[in-house]
């Protein structure tokens, strides 16, 4: 496969191990504790553990999970929403698969769909466009999340509804951005960040610029990142460098695929589709400011939350979860009181815990619970 | 109901209906007519004809192949029931053959029962059974009794089928899941996750094309070579639902020992892993048809792998990993990319994922 | 439109001019109130969507504390449960 | 977060709505091309053109030479640690032989 298995590369990996780990041994920094580096973005989550990066690393390199999984930080409140729009009986529900699971405080998705709604996996909103064409006589609402990245196929949907005319179409908008909750992240008095991998895909629709506030006010470096375990590494690789030379700056590594200006087409589409919401619920990191879009008045027939009366409900965390402290990097997931015990995959309490991008769920599934542990107790003896 | 007996020497019955009704399964001339026309017209053999309600065995015949009976059952569902590679009567013959055949038993006969919801078309309907016969004597086993219900509309999809299969282990033949030991080598029969990605193909809803074709195979054959060349073989199953990921946890779990793969060694079609790229699924954890795991002791290893190669259902055939000492119950990867991770059982289904 | 006035509406907080005090004071103020609204509206909407339910909750667990309690005293001495649960009742 | 693949262009299936169908690995599939096209690249020039694709839109033009220049660097890191590695193997082979005595 082009531009995939280039960049799977073992040899490759080696090379820049060694140069990692020749670069930790020269760098002045506090030995007492690794350097933690926050990878935001889910899809690098998930390389990370595919590819065991993790336990390549030098044990002084902490890679902290971040955010970035428009899945899992879905407040219960707004599956129950979704779940009561496609209880409706005119109303084909279509969602991505990832979404299907994600609990609600009465169920999920994948409950509901048992239950005799008609809940559709579609792999594009355009699919879901194409449910509407073909039946006229059903109201179609697409589960409308993901972050930046996914944002403008959403939009771009709408505006070839409204194009063809479609009325049976509309969108359960939960599109949420990733850049105010760095900044959310950045702001928690308890961080211990030193650098941020970027989210590569995020960057290619709104390019490196929105991140300079992070490097300038925050002083913490940043490198946006491929997804292939050698984009990781590089970056991490390009991420010492930096703190090295004692250099913040926002660098990308993505250059094949994140251009410095972003996609400006996209983002034309989503100023034409969607407006800030005042502020928007995160599981796990609670309200965040103007973290969240909603759709336009002059496409307001195809937002599902005007078209049908939402409960609009808010539910709580469940109190013993420590998402928002695993988020920020103050505990590893394993050392979560719930951890493995009342949360797992199967009966998810925790936002991270929810999509196998979540940091919890990703040590559970690649086998961080025997992991973790060892690693805790051999920490405290 | 079970097929209705009728005198021996009688004339078939032929079906006229162009769709299947609820007379189809009421017990009368309807009934009999599309057993004749559909079942027993296909699956023709001694056995079967005379229509009692079951099938007669003589044991003599069934002790030349060894000294133990083994006996097992499946329900086969699946969506779309013709799929590319196979269909589900194809399904339903193989997935009981290599039930048997896994656990080094000779398949000899099947049973096989049907649900038919009223208003599947009648041409549908021969084709699976015609399908079932063609696969059933590819696999050198006989179709000897069976049961056909029709039901409302609604109250299936399409078709069930539900084979029983009774087969024979020879003497000495010893295959255990609890068998594995360190150092021992584990086997596959070829590239995975080529059922599981027609399937998912084939139901549209990704809207994917892809040239993929389930792996859907009969293996005693490819089996019987495999013990031939390793009679000390440990261990083997078919690597249905859940994958190869699944069963491997099965082993590890049953014999408390630990196994580490390759995931360079792992043979996979490009188009399996474009799809799963794009889907983000992972193809450890596709369903197989026509794949085994084989778990067989070092020495044998080799032998076990080329007696595979040259079986057509085994070309690809591939050493993928080792079972260690390791913590039991555990299986890690050694990834392409050089990094150590745990494949651990599935947690529900595997959904595609945007993120 | 460009990319950049899409990204100036999208985050607006990277676009903030020098603000005066009383400016974000009153930004703050209007998110916080914002914020309050919404959820005494939730509260509010809570509980008269589930009034009934609270209420008949509220009864079941009276009366099914009236009955351990009359067995309660039905147990330990005479009948003088039924006597305090006709004051409670009262 | 946000998977994406590459793909490359095989055909426009409707220039006015921007289809195109993309070939990942043999598997193809249906997107919409309309975030990259521009007047630098008209639709009609899009086959054969390298793209990332996500949730079925084409969201960017993977750019080759930045591809080919990141593995080059890597590339000559690994030449610069390999020499690196020569000129240090006398010092690392009397160090040896001192241990050794």
């Amino acid at each position: 496969m082009r531009y995939v298995d280039e960049f799977r590369d073992r040899a490759k990996a080696d090379v820049l191990i060694k140069a990692i780990e020749q670069l930790l041994a020269r760098m002045k920094r506090d030995e007492t504790r690794p350097l933690q580096i926050m990878e935001v973005c889910g899809g690098h989550t998930h390389s990370i553990f595919r590819y065991g990066v993790e336990g390549m690393l030098p044990k002084s390199i902490e890679l902290v999970h971040g955010p970035g999984c428009p899945v899992c930080v879905l407040p219960m409140g707004r599956v129950d929403d979704g779940v009561a729009i496609a209880e409706r009986p005119e109303v084909i529900f279509a969602t991505f698969g990832d979404a299907m699971r994600v609990p609600g405080s009465r169920k999920s998705l994948l409950q509901a769909k048992a239950d005799g709604c008609d809940v559709r996996m579609v792999y594009s909103p355009m699919d879901a466009l194409a449910l509407a064409r073909r039946n006229p006589e059903r109201e179609v609402v697409f589960f409308g999340i993901g972050f930046e990245t996914t944002m403008p196929s959403t939009a771009l949907t709408v505006l070839q509804a409204e194009r063809e005319g479609i009325e049976n179409f509309s969108i359960f908008c939960n599109h949420i951005t990733i850049v105010p909750t760095i900044k959310a992240i950045l702001d928690s008095p308890d961080l211990r960040l030193d650098g941020f991998l970027g989210p590569g895909h995020v960057s290619m629709v709104i390019g490196d610029a929105p991140y300079e506030f992070i490097a300038r006010y925050y002083k913490r470096p940043m490198v946006i990142a491929g997804f292939e375990p050698l984009d990781i590494l590089q970056s991490i690789w390009m991420l010492l460098k930096q703190i090295d030379e004692g250099r913040c700056e926002i660098e990308n590594q993505y250059t094949r695929v994140a251009a410095r200006e972003g996609n400006s087409i996209a983002l034309q589409a989503v100023a034409r589709v969607y407006e800030l919401r005042e502020f928007f619920e995160w599981r796990g990191l609670g309200s965040i400011d103007h973290s969240g879009v909603k759709i336009r008045d002059a496409y307001g027939r195809f937002d599902a939350e005007r078209k049908f009366a939402v409960p609009n409900a808010r539910i709580a965390d469940p109190k013993s979860c420590q998402c928002g402290e695993v988020l920020k990097g103050v505990i590893k997931p394993w050392q979560c009181k719930v951890f493995g015990r009342a949360c797992t995959p199967e009966t998810p309490l925790g936002a991270l815990m929810v999509s196998s991008e979540g940091a919890c769920a990703a040590y559970y599934q690649y086998g961080g619970v025997k992991r973790g542990r060892d690693e805790a107790e051999a920490s405290v003896a | 109901m079970n097929m209705i007996s009728f005198p021996s020497r009688r004339s078939r019955g032929k079906v006229h209906a162009p769709t299947v009704t609820l007379a189809h399964g009421g017990g009368g001339k309807a009934m009999k007519d599309l057993i004749d026309d559909l079942f027993v017209g296909a699956f023709d053999n001694p056995l079967l004809a005379p229509l009692d309600d079951q099938a007669r065995i003589d044991l003599s015949s069934l002790a030349q192949y060894g000294d133990r009976l083994a006996f097992t059952t499946d329900s086969f569902v699946v969506d779309p029931l013709i799929f590319p590679g196979g269909d589900i009567g194809k399904l339903a013959v193989c997935g009981t053959v290599n039930d048997l055949a896994v656990g080094g038993a000779v398949p000899l006969y099947l049973s096989c029962a049907v649900i038919i919801e009223e208003g599947v078309p009648m041409d549908f309907l021969r084709r699976i059974a015609q399908s079932m016969a063609v696969t059933a004597q590819e696999a050198g086993v006989t179709i000897v009794t069976g049961d056909t219900k029709v039901v409302n509309k609604g109250a299936c999809d399409q078709m069930f089928i539900t084979t029983t299969g009774v087969g024979v282990v020879a003497a000495g033949v010893e295959l255990g899941a609890h068998r594995a030991r360190p150092g021992d080598a584990v086997l596959v029969n070829g590239l995975l996750g080529d059922h599981g990605a027609a399937i998912l193909g084939a139901r549209g809803d990704m809207a994917l094309r892809a040239p993929i074709e389930s792996d859907c195979a009969p293996l005693q054959g490819l089996i019987a070579r495999l013990l031939e060349a390793a009679p000390n073989t440990r261990f083997m199953r078919d690597a249905t639902r859940g994958g190869i990921a699944t069963v491997l946890n099965e082993i590890a779990e049953a014999s408390q020992i630990a196994i580490e793969i390759d995931e360079a060694a792992t043979p996979l079609r490009d188009e399996v892993r474009g799809f799963c790229e794009i889907l983000g699924l992972d193809p450890l954890y596709l369903a197989n048809e026509g794949k085994i795991v084989a778990i067989a002791p070092p020495d044998e290893a080799a032998a076990a792998v080329d007696a595979m190669r040259a079986h057509p259902l085994g070309r690809q055939a591939a050493l993928i990993g080792h079972v260690t000492a390791g913590e039991p119950g555990r299986v890690a990867m050694r990834t392409i990319f050089g990094g150590r991770r745990i494949v651990d059982m599935l947690v529900g289904e595997q959904l595609p994922r945007i993120c | 439109m460009t990319g950049n006035s899409a990204l100036e509406g999208l985050y607006p907080f990277l676009h903030d001019k020098e603000q005066d005090p009383a400016a974000r004071d009153a930004g703050l103020l209007h998110s916080i109130e914002a914020k309050a609204r919404e959820s005494r509206e939730a509260n509010a909407r809570f509980f008269a969507q589930q009034a009934g339910v609270l209420i008949d909750a509220a009864k079941a667990h009276a009366a099914a504390y009236h009955i351990l309690w009359d067995l309660v005293h039905t147990l330990l001495a005479d009948n003088r449960g039924s006597a305090i649960s006709k004051d409670v009742a009262a | 977060m946000c998977l994406g693949i590459p793909g490359c262009i095989v055909s426009i299936d409707n220039a006015d709505d921007l289809v195109a169908t993309v070939d990942v690995s043999g598997v193809r599939r249906q997107i919409n091309i309309s975030c990259v096209v521009d007047e630098a690249h008209p639709v009609e020039s899009c086959v054969g053109d390298w793209v990332l694709v996500h949730v079925g839109f084409a969201m960017s033009r993977i750019n080759e030479v930045e591809a080919a220049e990141t593995l080059r660097l890597l590339r000559e890191l690994g030449d610069l640690q390999a020499e690196l590695e020569n000129m240090q193997r006398p010092t690392d082979v009397v160090a040896a032989e001192e241990q050794g005595l």
